[in-house]
């Protein structure tokens, strides 16, 4: 006997405990605030907000977006006021906030980060931190952290010993070895991992002679990458044991679903936001529609199922029914 | 979480009317009364193409009366192309009114807009605006050759006094529409521009060795169009009331910050600007 | 006053001469003779062979490639008879070649690099030969050697003392310093690289929960990696002062012309021959056409123009006229 | 450098027919005199969409008579979507024929012709030819329902005897197509099958055990279609006349290697499989 029930697709990332799998991409969601008219909040597992830095950043000379097949180069430059006004200005406006609010911390130095996420985590509108060590867009003044493991090593410890919250590292897919990476985030202390930031690319104008990003470079990110993402998940899945945001081109349920199967235990929107504000909402309703067509009652269950070969995960249950 | 204060919403409309102006250049009439009632002159809006395209794509509300509502478009890559496939009866989505729009106050009575190829799509609504409270309303428009001069007769039955110009000379003044606007015989009161970056930058010159304050309506690659993404940057003055909240001691010593134009935009005041 | 010439379209990569600035992709493309029916050979610069190894590979198990966003996923997994039997069954097919023909050599040991190039490179029928150090599809037989500098450094110098012939070195982007790699290559003896090979990835079949690819992960080309490619380039020429044969995505002439003023002096194309096996006539004709518009009368007057900020490279020379 | 002996070329030609079957299904008749004259039965052809998509999609000729060929295909994906917008007049570029056709030699006098689905785009032509030669053909043909059996009438035209199945029992066998050829009182001298791999396994194991030679027309996702990617293999016995020139030491005791569908197939004897 089948009796259909509405599956749960809530997800436990450390401490934190989301209603819904589906966060918005850190700098492709705003503070939430700007998608309000367009989408029910409540209906999303966590925004995750723009990356904040010590110091107000500027950002990048325009143009900081060129469209590419099936994907989008970025080079917005990390523009933000700095933690100081952040905290002022900005944060006292998530209080009522209808989902979870994530705080995404970047920086420069081991001491940036840490000095930003204790701030930042110490204050109760902000539920979780997710460390960004792996923007493509301002690696002239420094090497990328998630490029190293053991640069990656310092920094989340550093931040760890900061807060108790939720603390998810961003890690990049530039890089040989993601799993290498994933580890070392692992063993200093991250409850979860973002898994990836965007790919490094390059558009050239061929009529001006001349890079089409004021930045020269930027972060290839939608369709383009998902096959990318979806490996890195899946190589990330048999490194660690901590859950995994699974993101990198995600449109419909189907691509969801790959995130999943790969070993993503939740998942993040970020430039499909951008073709339709509904893709949220979409993708969970298809997610529960898949479920109780396959008679399974919550999202963990097809956690990393695309490979029954590998053993350090413990959702398999298999179809019941 | 305070909600901003807007209007916009995703609107699930259906085409009730389309219109090829000319080659490759098409208004898609759609009915959304709610969007019509929100709109101001200079608003803007994300038009979803069929097919799941990567992103959505910025076009000015053209006309807004009633219940019915339209947009004006160049076909000119993937995104326009799939809204140029449809037809009435098929569904089309829209989020808007967005951005802020022309500011029409202080009883402004003698005003130019100047409109150069699509920039056209964005200056009905404030013409029909100026032109309801009485203003003389001169539409510098420059496009190519005369038939990419689409719908100007539409603009002198609204009872604009029309200025063409056209690269080819096919109608009106030979060469740019700036240079028509340098030549006027009288300053106007306001001009309001929408058009090529070229363009604008030319307005602005023209308007400031006149000194007359100009709106220029900006053009800029868009992802979400909402805000919440920062790709579509342009630097102002950090003095403008449209500049966004920023610490001013984080500028050292500079006086500029970038704004979105989408948001803090796409209509800004041409002395703001620091392009 | 302005003449306008065919504008002069061959390029010189070490001892090779091409009539042509077109290479057709190893492993697209056969041995050019399966497309000789659907396009004139002669109009293009050379073919690139299928990789040969030491040793005869059934390859991998179907399915071997997947359709993905904007471009497709590949897992041939070396396929070949291995070069004894190459040498004595399929390398005289070439004799009267219509254009020229890189061989290109893969393996499992700087032995074997050597040991098949040296035999390779000693037949007439072989104009120039391609190291393909890159291959992501036979990882689980041994690390990459193009993701480790040193061992790049190893195999291209073991390979180059074997022959005096044009040696071509293919990297891959799935590293996070493709300069610094580059920069081993040229030092260890490379006369030319090829930028760049595909990009790991992988597709998950969401209804039978298993990897849409026989060997789970594969190699992704196409447009969705262009940006990826022009970066790369752009990266390895500033880095090197060898030619570089610009690869990934190559669709169009715009496509071909963001490669060449990224710094590629000569261009490959795989994927879009499955578009439309016209695509190289294509892109050679539009070539032309753009250099007379410019009033340029050769392709290596734009080689590199993307940014006027690098030094080393001498094609340099402006608009003419 | 010798060419292959191959009649395959790319033919730019035009859409002069379209006919929708059933819902997304579709046949486009075209003009190519060359392409009809060098078709033999059983081969398939390239088809580039409009648009530019990554690859160019591999279809069976339908129809080849005169100067007119047809493909019939449904609607599956973004490159069958894009050719199903062709109309008649508009420019449709294909190149064929490809692949190695059903073996019709040897004086087969009673065959059995098995076609799944869109396996039916492979048979017609075998089927005509069949029986010009005098043979007596059944063709049993499967769908999922009555409605999806298209042109199913023109097979009896022909002068098939035909032997529905539908999944859902609306019209012949209730069931699998391979269960009707199961239980047909004699033997056929041959069978051929074209449909899904499903299908086709289960063929084989029907002619398996009736002890009849079986010719299938597989199918494996393509690239180039033209032999040059190795991309779409399957394994058969290295023994078989179509496995490709390989060293047999290399096979270290196995008896399998990797034969690519679009050229040493995509027809290939049931006992040469190894899948
Ligand atoms: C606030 C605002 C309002 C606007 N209002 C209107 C309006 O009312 N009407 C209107 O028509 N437009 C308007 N635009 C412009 C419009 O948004 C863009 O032109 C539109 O997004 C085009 O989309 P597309 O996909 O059709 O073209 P795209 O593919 O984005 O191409 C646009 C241009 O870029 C070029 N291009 C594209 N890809 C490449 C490439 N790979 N290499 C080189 N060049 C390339 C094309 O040739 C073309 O000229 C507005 C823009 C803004 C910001
Ligand atoms: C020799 C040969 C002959 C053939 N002859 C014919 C013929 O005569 N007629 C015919 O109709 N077909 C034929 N086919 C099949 C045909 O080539 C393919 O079905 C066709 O390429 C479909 O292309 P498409 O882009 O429209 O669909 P695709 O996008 O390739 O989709 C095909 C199938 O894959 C599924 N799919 C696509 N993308 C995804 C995804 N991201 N996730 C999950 N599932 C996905 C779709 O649902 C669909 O069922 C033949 C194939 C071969 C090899
Ligand atoms: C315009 C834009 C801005 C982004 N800004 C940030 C950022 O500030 N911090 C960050 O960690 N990731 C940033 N990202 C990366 C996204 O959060 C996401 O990881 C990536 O785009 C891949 O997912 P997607 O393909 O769904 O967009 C940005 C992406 C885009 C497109
Ligand atoms: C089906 C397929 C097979 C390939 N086989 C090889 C190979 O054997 N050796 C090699 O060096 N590169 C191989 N490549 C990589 C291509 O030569 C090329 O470098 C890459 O696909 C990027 O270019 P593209 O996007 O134009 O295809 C293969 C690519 C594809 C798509
Ligand atoms: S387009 Fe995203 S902030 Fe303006
Ligand atoms: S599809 Fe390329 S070899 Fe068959």
């Amino acid at each position: 006997m089948v009796t259909r029930v509405t599956p749960d697709l809530s997800v436990q990332l450390g401490r934190l405990h989301l209603a819904y799998p589906t966060l918005m991409g850190s700098g492709c969601y705003g503070s939430g605030i700007e998608y309000a008219p367009f989408v029910d909040l409540a209906r999303i597992g966590a925004v995750v907000l723009k990356s904040v830095t010590r110091q107000p950043r500027l950002g990048n000379p325009t143009p900081r977006l060129v469209h590419t097949p099936a994907g989008m180069l970025n080079a917005i430059g990390l523009q933000n006021p700095g933690i100081a006004w952040y905290l002022e200005h900005d944060v006292a406006k998530y209080a009522d906030r209808p989902c979870a609010m994530v705080g995404s911390v970047a920086g420069f130095s081991i001491d940036d980060y840490a000095y930003v996420c204790e701030r930042l985590a110490a204050r109760a509108e902000i539920d979780a931190i997710e460390l960004n060590i792996s923007c493509p867009n301002v690696a002239s003044e420094g090497e990328t952290f998630a490029c190293d493991p053991a640069l990656t090593a310092k920094v989340v410890r550093a931040a760890r010993a900061t807060t108790d919250k939720t603390l998810i590292v961003k890690l990049s897919p530039n890089v040989t070895d993601i799993a290498a990476v994933a580890r070392e985030a692992e063993a200093a202390g991250a409850d979860a991992l973002a898994v990836i930031n965007t790919v490094r690319g390059m558009a050239i104008d061929v009529e001006a002679w001349r890079p089409r990003l004021g930045n020269v470079t930027g972060g290839l990110s939608g369709a383009a990458i998902r096959p990318i993402a979806v490996l890195a998940v899946y190589e990330v899945a048999r490194a660690v044991r901590i859950p995994i945001v699974g993101q990198g081109g995600i449109e419909t349920v189907t691509d969801a679903l790959e995130f999943f199967l790969a070993g993503a235990s939740a998942i993040s929107i970020g430039t499909a936001n951008f073709t339709d504000p509904r893709t949220p909402e979409r993708i969970v309703a298809g997610l529960s529609e898949y479920l109780q067509r396959r008679n399974l009652t919550r999202i963990g269950a097809i956690v990393g199922r695309a490979n029954r070969g590998f053993a350090n995960r413990q959702e398999y249950e298999g179809d019941q029914g | 979480m305070p909600l901003l204060e807007s209007t916009a919403r995703v609107h699930a409309t259906t085409v009730v009317d389309r219109r090829e102006l000319a080659a490759g250049i098409i208004v898609l009439g759609f009915d959304a009364p709610e969007l019509v009632a929100a709109t101001r002159p200079g608003q803007y809006l994300m038009a979803i193409p069929p097919g799941g395209e990567v992103c959505a794509t910025a076009l000015g509300i053209y006309e807004a009366q009633g219940t019915r509502a339209s947009i004006l478009f160049f076909v000119t890559g993937k995104r326009t192309r799939a809204l140029a496939e449809l037809r009435p009866g098929d569904a089309l989505t829209v989020m808007g009114p967005l951005g802020v729009g022309f500011d029409l106050s202080g009883g402004v009575r003698d005003v130019a807009i100047v409109a150069g190829g699509v920039g056209i799509a964005s200056v009905l609504l404030p013409a029909q605006a100026l032109l309801r409270a009485g203003a003389r309303v001169q539409l510098y428009y420059g496009a190519r050759n005369a038939a990419l001069l689409v719908d100007a007769e539409r603009f002198v039955t609204e009872g604009c006094e029309l200025l063409a110009a056209t690269d080819d000379g096919s109608r009106g003044h030979h060469g740019y529409v700036h240079e028509a606007l340098a030549r006027a015989p009288h300053a106007p009161d306001l001009i309001l521009a929408c058009g090529p970056t070229p363009m604008l930058r030319a307005v602005a010159k023209v308007a400031a060795e006149r000194r007359v304050p100009a709106q220029l309506s900006l053009e800029e690659t868009f992802a979400c169009g909402v805000g919440g993404c920062w790709g579509c940057v342009v630097p102002i003055a950090a003095t403008s009331a449209q500049a966004p909240s920023f610490p001013p001691a984080a500028l050292g010593g500079s006086d500029v910050v970038n704004a979105r134009v989408c948001t803090e935009g796409p209509v800004f005041w041409a002395h703001d600007l620091r392009w």
